[in-house]
């Protein structure tokens, strides 16, 4: 009986992420060093041989998963989860994750839009989580992303999830010159000219 | 690409010629929903290959305003923000037909009305790739999965219960759905949010004495010395002592006035915990 | 992609034994002979490495389970499972919270319920505690939240607990929603005109 096939043991049966920490108290017999080294032990095992299921840092904790790409023969037999996200729930995620505390008051100007409804859904989808009251007058709610959110997105914690800025060199729309001429003369308007008809009578 | 968003497939056989003008030729709307007028801005900035950082401010305004009117044309209902940022859109464009003023020392950066609003776009636009990145990740109960049972004679074991898992907002929501089962009269509202009131000042007392056993009159209201502060505390201290559950003590004549829990909640504790059997 | 990969994420996420036909139901695109040496492979792998888990045939069927012998470590984690909230334990721990300090027969007053049962079990919990007895005939016992409430939480003080209008205000339409025209509308813009004065400086 090895330490790592005890800390499988543990995994396997575990319903949520377990954190080095944690399971360094459940298994208080062994030292730290030793269980880091079986952990090891584990995620490369996994790697090693061709497994469908990995040990995968998730939430501040570890986790048996399945791979990604056996979906469509693990929804054969279990349902999955609708997770199907809006793009309004999206952007609103991920400026909450990105500016976490914010008020909803916040999010809105970012985004232009009313968010009540959506940071409901998401409170409701337990993604996001009331922090507490900002210490400003009238006192708004503050939020910010719950554990929930990083074990569902699969994100180790809030550090990992990427940086604006290599979101932007991901984006694949060329970045055009500032240009003299505008394209203009294709739409055929140009700058001061006629207002279109939205307002007629 | 675009999770999520409801494509509106609409030809243009259907929309006013006088609409298409000045468009494009063939011009087949693909109409999608937009997310807000942020989102609509940066659509027509990429549809017409332009630079976010030199909005040519008429061009976009008019595009805007034609899919403002498209969506009023199609019966789709335009949000409120979107006729927001009409309005913002026709007062920068006014704005820039003005005779420049003679930018003062200083201010030079500010003097191109558009500023503001490429600002918003642009951080605006980070967020909402930011989102689809998010997005596309291998999400668990959609394409990654977790182990869903354990060993039966495993569960049978779990009698012990561990750390509550629960949100605050779970919390407030079942006292919302509570409260909207049971009949009018027993409602009254909870935390008057505006003004400072009794109750707030008993819960603030009660918390304090969580952590401590005495506490001064003085600590109360230091932060905050207003008539009304100083009477919603006294008021919160009667009760509190008519409930009996602090004691008020002085010290001598215009002394300090302090008050400490009158029980002790492990004695009290016990006696109940039988009396609820 | 191996098969035996497939069937490792099958077995992994299944809530029962499969049987072979099943397995091969489910896994209707190879054959019945290929899933047979596939699930040989996986019994096998399970026991040469040493593993904390095996593939074992139960009830007429496959199933990954613990190998016996680790119980010790599995059920002091299996015990620490974190418990869920019941409807009427939340509801009780919201009227204390918003309510407080309150009697038993105020808190079932408006649940119209008994609520012995959960009152115990939240003092047990620690989340509520008895404050004092209340100056009326009978003395009934007043309740409130505690400091461990504040902590599970995550709540600097009372004062931080988001108020109900709060919550509902999530869902409430921005008033100009509702608005037929836009009010610009009357300043009587048309195509080709100039701007209106309206929005001068």
């Amino acid at each position: 009986m090895s330490l790592s096939a005890i800390i499988e043991c543990v995994f396997f049966t575990a319903e949520a992420p377990l954190s080095l920490d944690r399971l360094c108290e459940l298994l208080h017999e062994f030292e730290r060093d030793e269980i880091k080294a079986a952990l090891n032990v584990l995620v490369q095992s996994c790697d090693e041989r061709d497994s469908g299921i990995h040990l995968v840092e998730v939430a501040g904790g570890w986790q048996y998963r399945t791979r990604p790409g056996y979906q469509t023969y693990v929804t054969r037999h279990i349902k999955a989860k609708s997770a199907k996200f809006s793009q309004s729930a999206l952007e609103t995620l991920a400026i909450v994750a990105y500016r976490q505390p914010i008020t909803r008051a916040e999010v809105e100007h970012l985004r232009g839009v009313d968010c009540g409804g959506v940071l409901k859904s998401l409170l409701e989808k337990r993604l996001v989580k009331i922090l507490g009251k900002k210490d400003i007058p009238g006192r708004p709610l503050i939020y910010g992303t719950s554990k929930e959110f990083l074990e569902i997105f699969g994100l180790k914690d809030l550090k990992s999830l990427p940086t604006l800025k290599e979101i932007q060199a991901l984006e694949d729309v060329p970045h055009y010159e500032r240009q003299e001429e505008l394209p203009l003369g294709q739409v055929g308007v140009s700058e001061g000219e006629d207002l279109p008809l939205l307002f007629e009578a | 690409m675009h999770p999520g968003r409801e494509g509106v497939q609409h030809h243009g056989r259907d929309v006013e010629p006088a609409l298409l003008d000045g468009i494009g030729e063939s011009y087949s709307v693909h109409f999608d929903k937009f997310d807000g007028p942020m989102d609509l801005l940066l659509h027509l900035i990429r549809k017409n290959e332009l630079d976010i950082c030199d909005i040519p401010i008429a061009v976009i305004t008019r595009q805007y305003l034609d899919y403002i009117k498209l969506m009023k044309d199609l019966n789709l209902e335009v949000a409120g923000d979107f006729l927001v940022m009409a309005a913002t859109l026709l007062q920068i464009k006014s704005r820039m037909l003005l005779p420049q003023v003679e930018p003062e020392e200083g201010e030079e950066e500010e003097a191109d009305p558009r500023a503001e609003l490429i600002r918003r776009l642009m951080e605006y636009q980070q967020y909402k790739e930011a989102g689809m990145v998010i997005g596309a990740r291998a999400l668990l109960g959609r394409e990654v999965f977790v182990r869903t049972c354990s060993d039966p004679e495993l569960l049978a074991a779990q009698n012990v219960e561990g750390p509550l898992e629960v949100s605050l907002f779970e919390l407030v929501d079942a006292f919302r759905i509570l409260l909207a089962r049971i009949p009018a009269e027993h409602f009254h509202d909870v935390a008057a949010a505006e003004t400072f009131s009794i109750a707030d000042c008993i819960n603030e007392i009660l918390s304090l004495l969580q952590d401590r056993t005495t506490v001064q009159f003085d600590e109360l209201v230091r932060d905050e010395l207003t008539r009304e502060r100083v009477i919603v505390t006294f008021l919160a201290l009667l009760e509190l002592c008519r409930l009996k559950m602090i004691r008020i003590f002085q010290e001598g004549h215009q002394g300090g006035i302090w008050f400490v829990p009158s029980v002790t909640q492990e004695s009290v504790a016990d006696s109940l915990l039988t009396s609820l059997e």
